[in-house]
């Protein structure tokens, strides 16, 4: 079973351990989906499968608006993109054909698919997809994350049918990769002519299934495309999907979403706390899929932009400082490995260096007295000339799950111990990016889902500190290095892959040594799903479950 | 008592709550046709002795008997069901104040319905018209809408014959009226009593409870006087009005106003240690005409009126004028809502009349803003029905007395402990009272405790609104005599009112009867009682309990 | 303006106009015990967490902020009486601790709520016919948006914290005592004392001084008490939305709201903390109605 | 309370007061509304955070300055702020409530759809409440100085009852311990149950303390007594005379307990997954969706009005004394 299977993939046993054994080698999504019903017999077409979402229900269904990973999960079930990634995490192409870029790398040149059409009778073409990357660049459809994916596209063209030329304003080799992100993925063109809010309503693609009504803090209900063609073969089935439709519900407490899971009120739940994995685990009714995202790992970032982490022995200290690996062992219940890399484990490319991370109060120590906090007050914290070791913590509630919160509160809590006083503030997203943009803060941890390593360079590069008309900017450990801009601007464009990958590991090893920033885990991205659900396990490159395959056990 | 078999024979009947006992040993027989009159003061257990009658002693109570027959029926140890198939059947219980005792959000008629339909007479027609011709044997006019109506929107009387004739509904062979007639004014009450006189004489026997003598008087054949939950004497009612044998029955005769002159006595001679204390009283100031000196109080033309939402500006008070002499009492007398008190509260300064004057020592009193009348407030006080609701709940005896001699600086006990004493002895009560919480006080301590709060910024007037009529029988002997007392030591001139016109004629030199606002006659207490000349004079004194004979 | 006579048995059992006539203190031994005992038992509670939040140390075992993260999830009993919570800390040491920063919010709140309604209710009740319109006004609207999203928008305005729950919940309470004064104020203003008290000659001031501002304080220790235990109920609803204090503080809401998440595995987190909560507001009401019927004499 | 005058243009009165009382209504309830209106306009801009940002996806967006621009522009937001203001009042006073920005849809419509939901919860809660205390109530009246003490144990305690601890409790026990009910809600009866339940059973407690209080005091006063004396039995007193005094205060409080219960939503509604106001308000909020804001606090605000007028109204059809009708 070595052959390569596009589009994501339902690994069996045997692909399991293969599966770990490419989490080793650094490049697959190490999705652990368990056996699938060999004891259920032959698929059987028919029933809704009811989805429980516990994000927040999005504001509107077409990835190309905003662009959230909320979105991208719903999306990915009636929308498709140009590439996408397989088992091996290999990138292959998917709506495209093929693509090829000039010797300059300044002129990429997509072949589209034929024979595909969207779900309202629209052939997919050049047009459309020229189309579609429009629509993302007009300010008017407020795009971020795609938008950003494509920035560096100076202008486009469609030769004809079947070809697009793209001009770029610099080479961007990461261009494939954000072509496999939802929030790049086609739509019809007809329908991006309508007004947004219609869009939004019911964008239209020519994924497995459609989207058929929205009942706003309800549900999305989605209906089977039965005119459905893969546009790449799969070992899995051909023609339509097996389910009749999905209820895509949202449900935010945890406990309740759980609690419906194992009530058989709904067949599948996200975000899936750690404590009811490890419980669930135990259950034979309930199964468990482990999809961690693509771009960077789950980190907390040290502001090196003001005091006290300017300094960066005491951002070496803070690191020793911390005792992350028993508060995560006993909050995750192992199901968030340890990450000492930038990158997510699903990246090829990310570059580990456990031996900085190790909790060591007694080095944390010496580094502080070295640095002039050798003074303790009366509550036991350190200071220097008067002036307390105190790191202000925004903490978003939305972003951050309460068992990353009760790790950042067990980090307060080893952190004293040294003499570092962290103040934690939670915080709903709108007050909380409040406190990045004014700077307001030393410690800040935020994810950040992206197709491939060009991550590092949205994370890590000087430019990524100037602040969007927004106020946001995504460099928050603000990084500001000559050395690592250029070592990620000739990462970025390189042709060369081997090339690509050096320069990106001397980045990741760059800032990892420049204590910038504290690797906890991967982006957690935990599904659990009924027993009765069979084939479950396929993802797409930013690990959001499709369920084509899938279909419910009687 | 043989030939008629008694409706109800009690015999022992002892009722207690908890550990305490509140009646004792209580016999008692009416027959058929016969009225029996339970007299006695406030806790002295008649009202529990008549519930008991019934099997209604009240929640937590336990009731035992020798004997207790009511209408033929041996009640002891009755069934609820048993209980409830007389109640209201063989037996009706009225009660005071018809306000509380209707049912305030239902229709007069359905309540007298209930009674008919419980006992399962007759159709809903005909128990609606039965309804309608009770309501118009207890005399009330329109009985259709009146049936239709709420308690609320009928006077006190008209309520009162309403809960007669739902407690007659079934024409029981006994009826208990507790307290019938003492929310109400003379000549409603005495129309009420010749009602209830009325079915006595229609045959069932009457068990009439009452705190007032005089009022039994008219009806009753034999009475009982309860004190203390005991019956301490029985007898017909001539024997005992006329030839009492019980201390305590001569003292309750002895305390009744009707007939006694003014100033004299109606409290055992001990009672007040004013008297005692009291100098030679220095003779009531110059009688009337006889000096120049301007009035203490006088009133020219006072009308007031009020508005009623939705409604013509109700006039409670029409051209209203009189003079009150220093160191006389001028008594103004009259029915609930004849304007008395809407009078008194002009004349304190608290209402201004929407025309008139009041002129205080020959000043403009009521023209005047408040802040010019402050300086002369001492000389005017004030006493009222009830003395508590008057008092600062916070405040002990002693506090309300600093205060009032004071005026205002302190609440200080001790900063004026000397005339503290001596307020309190001068209206009778003893030095330790200072100290405790007018709410712990009895209704006569209470009102002593006005009066003393009343005399303490040494006023010349004080206006006394109806200031015994929430008090029994002996007590009110005791306050007048005290109000006589303080008048005569210290001059003082008071405008008494009051709706009684035994108390009013008993304590006034002169009278101003009301009605409906208005000033109907007035003149000189003597020739007033004794020759009136309005018609309506004439009726209340007819409706007013006789003088009770010997004396 | 009629004179009407009550009944002129004011002792009699059976006529009694209100239940809250108790049986005397000390009669029937064992039936006043019984009578007593909620009373005996809400003050034995409340003075359990007052001294909780004066002395923590002496009622709790544990730091309420060490960790322990091997220690982490374990259930009632054995060492932790409680449980302790996902970072094993004792949860009835922290909610011990818990109970001065909870009692604390819940008095300021309270106290903020009761002082903003004594102003509005006195100027409303004794200001005169036009003040009392506006102040009635005010209190309509008030009354008129839901209170959680007037705790909410204020959040949002002055950022969360202890002292904007404080603040909130004084906010989202204060009208429904306004109201309640403003009728006691009404009530005394037009009452035979404050008449007794003009005819002595007393100014306005004094009498609103003496007389009526007293008098109206009097419920007010009723209302605090019952108050205090609802605005301990709001703040931990607000620490549930996520807007009450910053962790690691042992705020009883903020433990709920960190408990619930683990409901499926460690009941005790969610169900300890509320069950302080519960009993902080029930003991305070029952304690509350005692001082009512003491009051009503 | 002393005897009104008797009838005699009684009827015409009436007639008059009920005009007034009506005019008094709907002139106090567009008061309100614009009091709200004007207060939710200005406190919600006094909150940090650009309205813009807000419109292009929150302050996470890296939205371009013209998309920004664009933005403000679309919903007026360039013009001085008395100008929003009259705009906005202008526009309310048409009944238009505006766009959502976080849903990008008229706030009428998204009302109207989550209204429903809300509104079901509430009337059931209310509802349930109401039998709940009454037959706590009458059970107590009936039972002796136990049942009572029980009772009264019992109100005062789930009086006491945080929302979202019961339904956290709830869901524990009857979801995921017993699996007798669904832990989400759905409009399916079953679904219904357990936040009805977390809704109803405090506001039960409040109603049942006082119902009782006022049950006892009416079972004990002298109408009573008489109707007793009359053959009455302890049912009958109590069904023709006690409960209905046992009401009054009820249907008084009700109109406050409405309100009380679009809070609990609130919480309802996020921990059972249930679709409704309470929910969306506080997305609204955390979302700086101002149309949104305003709209649930008009609409709130609206309900609040109309539910204290009936809940005015009905007791003054239980409460013949008001001279209601």
């Amino acid at each position: 079973m070595r052959h390569v299977r596009p589009l994501a993939t339902r690994l069996f046993p045997a692909a399991a351990a293969l599966a770990a054994a490419l989490v080793l080698a650094g490049c697959a999504p190490a999705t652990t989906a368990p056996e699938s019903g060999n004891d259920a017999g032959p698929p059987v077409a028919g029933g809704t499968l009811v989805y429980a979402s516990g994000d927040a229900e999005p504001s509107c269904l077409d990835p190309h608006v905003g662009g959230n990973y909320p979105q991208a999960l719903v999306a990915s079930q009636y929308l498709e993109t140009l590439y996408t990634k397989d088992a091996a995490g290999t990138l292959v192409p998917w709506l495209a054909e093929d693509s090829t870029v000039s010797a300059d790398g300044l002129t990429r040149t997509v072949k589209i698919r034929p024979g595909i059409t969207f779900t309202d009778g629209t052939p997919l073409d050049a047009e459309a997809v020229k189309a579609n990357f429009e629509h993302l660049l007009d300010p008017a459809t407020a795009s971020s994350t795609g938008y950003l994916a494509l920035g560096k596209i100076k202008s486009m063209k469609a030769l004809d049918d079947a070809t697009l030329e793209l001009k770029l304003k610099t080479p961007d080799n990461a261009l494939l990769e954000s072509f496999a992100m939802p929030w790049v993925a086609i739509q019809s063109p007809l329908a991006l002519k309508r007004s947004q809010a219609e869009n939004c309503a019911a964008p239209v693609g020519t994924g497995p299934f459609k989207v058929a009504s929205w009942k706003k803090q309800d549900a999305v209900n989605l209906v089977r495309n039965e005119d459905y063609v893969q546009p790449v073969a799969t070992p899995g089935h051909e023609g339509a999907a097996y389910l009749d439709g999905i209820t895509w519900r949202f449900i935010p407490e945890a406990a309740t979403r759980y609690a419906a899971l194992q009530a058989g009120e709904v067949h599948v739940i996200d975000n899936a706390q750690p404590d009811t994995i490890a419980a669930a685990t135990k259950l034979q009714t309930i199964k468990h899929l482990d999809a961690p995202r693509p771009g960077a790992s789950n980190r907390i970032e040290l502001n090196s932009s003001k005091a006290p982490f300017n300094d960066a022995a005491v951002r070496e200290a803070f690191i020793h400082a911390v005792n992350v690996n028993a508060s995560v062992d006993s909050l995750f219940f192992g199901t968030a490995p340890r990450s000492y890399s930038p990158l997510s484990s699903a990246e090829p490319l990310a570059y580990s260096a456990e031996s900085l991370f190790a909790y060591d109060p007694a080095k944390a120590g010496e580094l502080l007295d070295a640095a002039g906090w050798s003074e303790r007050d009366s509550e036991g914290y350190r200071t220097k000339d008067g002036e307390r070791l105190s790191l202000t913590f925004p903490v978003s509630t939305s972003q951050s799950i309460p068992a990353e919160q009760s790790l950042f509160e067990q980090m307060q809590a080893t952190a004293k111990e040294s003499g570092f006083e962290i103040k934690i503030n939670l915080l709903d997203l709108s007050s909380w990016y409040g406190e990045l943009f004014t700077n307001d803060y030393n410690l800040v941890s935020a994810p950040y889902t992206k197709v491939g390593p060009s991550v590092l360079a949205v994370l890590f590069h000087s430019d990524s500190t100037i602040p969007a008309p927004s106020g946001y900017f995504a460099n928050l450990s603000q990084v500001k290095d000559p050395k690592l801009d250029e070592l990620l601007d000739s990462a970025g464009s390189t042709q060369d892959e081997a090339e690509r990958k050096e320069l990106y590991a001397q980045a990741q090893k760059l800032v990892l040594e420049g204590h910038y920033l504290l690797p906890l885990y991967n982006q957690q991205n935990h599904f659990l799903y009924a027993g009765k659900l069979q084939n479950v396990g396929a993802t797409t490159a930013v690990a959001t479950p499709t369920f084509f395959d899938a279909w419910l056990a009687k | 008592m043989n030939a008629p078999a008694p409706i109800l024979r009690v015999e022992n009947l002892g009722v207690s709550f908890g550990e305490t006992p509140v009646v004792l040993d209580v016999s008692l027989t009416v027959d058929p046709g016969e009225c029996l009159a339970l007299v006695g003061e406030s806790g002295s257990g008649k009202s529990v002795t008549a519930r008991s009658l019934i099997g209604l002693a009240g929640p937590g109570s336990t009731v035992r008997a020798d004997a207790l027959e009511v209408a033929g029926v041996d009640a002891r140890g009755l069934s609820q069901r048993a209980w409830r198939s007389i109640r209201g059947n063989k037996v009706g219980l009225i009660l005071q104040d018809a306000l509380t005792s209707l049912d305030p959000l239902r229709r007069i008629g359905k309540e007298i319905d209930d009674a008919l339909r419980l006992h399962g007479s007759g159709s809903g027609a005909a128990r609606a018209a039965r309804v309608v011709e009770l309501l118009a044997a207890v005399g009330l006019d329109d009985p259709v809408r009146r049936a239709s109506q709420l308690s609320g929107e009928l006077s006190g009387g008209m309520r009162q014959r309403a809960l007669i004739a739902s407690a007659i509904a079934l024409d029981p062979a006994l009826v208990i009226a507790d307290e019938p007639t003492t929310a109400l004014d003379a000549t409603v009450a005495a129309a009420v009593l010749d009602l209830l006189a009325g079915l006595r004489a229609a045959g069932s026997g009457m068990l009439l409870i009452s705190h007032d003598l005089s009022t039994v008087a008219k009806v009753a054949d034999t009475i009982a006087v309860m004190q203390a939950g005991r019956i301490v004497e029985t007898g017909s009612t001539e024997a005992i009005l006329g030839d009492p044998q019980h201390p305590y029955t001569k003292a309750l005769l002895a305390a009744v106003p009707a007939g006694k002159p003014r100033f004299a006595r109606l409290s055992p001679a001990t009672a007040s240690p004013a008297a005692v204390a009291a100098p030679a009283p220095e003779a009531p100031s110059a009688a009337p005409g006889e000096s120049g000196q301007p009035p203490a109080l006088s009133a020219r033309s006072l009308s007031r009126s009020f508005k009623v939402p939705g409604a013509a500006d109700f006039p409670a008070v029409k051209d209203v004028g009189f003079e009150l002499l220093p160191g006389r009492t001028l008594g103004v007398v009259g029915e609930s809502g004849s304007g008395k008190t809407t009078t008194a509260r002009m004349a304190l300064g608290l209402l201004a009349p929407d025309a008139g004057s009041v002129h205080l020592f020959g000043e403009p009193w009521s023209a005047v803003p408040e802040a010019q009348r402050r300086t002369r407030r001492p000389s005017l006080g004030a006493i009222y029905q009830d003395p508590l609701s008057s008092f600062d709940p916070r405040h002990s005896a002693g506090q309300v007395l600093a205060d009032a001699l004071s005026f205002g600086a302190t609440r200080n006990p001790r900063k004026h402990a000397g005339r503290i004493a001596e307020l309190l002895s001068l209206v009778g009560l003893a030095p330790e009272v200072a100290a405790r919480n007018p709410a712990t006080l009895s209704g006569g301590q209470r009102q002593r405790l006005a009066i003393a709060r009343a005399l303490a910024p040494n006023p010349r007037v004080l206006i006394c609104d109806e200031p015994v009529s929430a008090l029994d029988v002996s007590i009110q002997a005791q306050v007048l005599d005290l109000l006589d007392e303080l008048q005569r030591r210290l001059g003082l001139a008071y405008l008494f009112i009051s709706h009684d016109l035994s108390v009013i004629r008993h304590m006034s030199d002169a009278v101003l009867v009301m009605r409906a606002g208005e000033v109907v006659e007035s003149g000189d207490t003597e020739s007033v009682f004794t020759a009136p000349q309005h018609p309506y004079t004439r009726a209340l004194l007819a409706a007013s309990p006789a003088p009770t004979p010997g004396r | 303006m009629s004179i009407d006579k009550q009944d002129l048995s004011p002792g009699d059992p059976v006529l009694a106009p209100h239940p809250a006539r108790r049986p005397a203190p000390g009669t029937g031994g064992l039936r006043a015990l019984a009578a007593r005992l909620p009373l005996l038992l809400a003050s034995a509670v409340l003075a359990f967490f007052v001294l909780a939040a004066m002395l923590p140390g002496l009622l709790a075992p544990y730091d309420p902020l060490a960790i322990n993260p091997a220690d982490a999830f374990s259930a009632p009993g054995g060492g932790h009486l409680l449980g302790t919570d996902e970072s094993g800390r004792d949860i009835y040491s922290r909610i011990i601790h818990g109970a001065r920063p909870s009692l604390l919010i819940g008095a300021a709140a309270t106290a903020i709520g009761l002082g903003l309604a004594l102003v509005l209710g006195t100027v409303a009740g004794f200001g005169g016919r036009w003040l009392d319109f506006g102040v009635g006004r005010i209190l309509e609207v008030l009354f008129a948006l839901p209170g959680l999203l007037l705790a909410l928008v204020f959040i949002a305005l002055a950022g969360p914290g202890v002292g904007t729950t404080v603040v909130a919940v004084g906010l989202t309470t204060a009208p429904g005592y306004a109201r309640m004064i403003r009728a006691q104020v009404i009530a005394l203003r037009t009452s035979p004392m404050v008449e007794a008290a003009t005819v002595l000659g007393r100014s306005r001031a004094k009498i609103l001084g003496i007389h009526i501002l007293p008098n109206a304080l009097a419920p007010i220790a009723v209302l605090g008490t019952l108050g205090l235990g609802q605005a301990v109920v709001w703040a931990a609803s607000l620490s549930f939305l996520g807007l009450g204090a910053p962790p690691p503080a042992p705020e009883w809401g903020a433990m709920l709201s960190a408990g619930r998440t683990y409901l499926a595995l460690a009941w005790w987190m969610t169900f300890f903390p509320g069950l302080a909560i519960v009993l902080v507001a029930a003991a305070s009401t029952v304690l509350s109605r005692a001082l009512k019927a003491a009051g009503a004499r | 309370m002393h005897p009104r005058t008797l009838a005699g243009g009684r009827s015409a009165r009436i007639a008059g007061t009920a005009a007034r009382w009506v005019l008094g209504k709907i002139g106090g309830g567009l008061f309100v509304l614009w009091a709200v209106a004007t207060a939710i306009f200005f406190g919600i801009r006094m909150i940090p955070g650009d309205p813009a940002e807000a419109i292009m996806g929150g302050p996470g967006s890296q939205a371009s300055a013209e998309a920004l621009a664009q933005a403000r522009a679309d919903y007026g937001l360039d013009e001085p702020l008395y100008v929003q203001y009259f705009g906005q009042l202008w526009r309310l006073a048409t009944g238009d409530l505006g766009t959502s920005y976080s849903l990008k849809l008229p706030v009428a419509e998204v009302l109207g759809e989550l209204v429903p939901p809300t509104l079901v919860l509430a009337v059931l809660a209310l509802a349930v409440a109401w039998a709940l205390a009454l037959v706590v109530a009458v059970l107590s009246t009936r039972s002796g100085r136990l049942g009572t003490a029980l009772a009264s144990g019992l109100e005062i305690v789930s009086a006491a009852v945080p929302h979202f601890w019961l339904a956290s409790v709830l869901i524990m026990l009857f979801a995921t311990a017993l699996g007798w009910l669904p832990p989400v809600s759905t409009n399916s009866p079953a679904g219904l149950v357990l936040p009805v339940a977390t809704l109803a059973l405090p506001l039960a407690g409040f109603l049942g303390q006082v119902m009782r209080d006022t049950l006892d005091a009416a079972h004990r006063s002298p109408f009573a007594l008489s109707a007793r004396a009359r053959g009455e039995s302890e049912t009958g007193v109590l069904l023709r005379h006690s409960l209905r005094h046992a009401a009054l205060p009820g249907i008084a409080l009700s109109g406050w307990a409405f309100g009380s219960l679009l809070s609990g939503a609130v919480v309802v509604e996020s921990i059972f997954a249930r679709p409704g106001l309470g929910r969306s308000l506080l997305s609204a909020v955390t979302a700086r969706d101002i149309p949104m804001v305003t709209g649930v606090a008009l609409l709130s605000a609206a309900a609040y009005v109309v539910i204290m007028a009936f809940s005015d109204l009905a007791e003054r059809l239980a409460d013949p004394r008001m001279g209601g009708s």
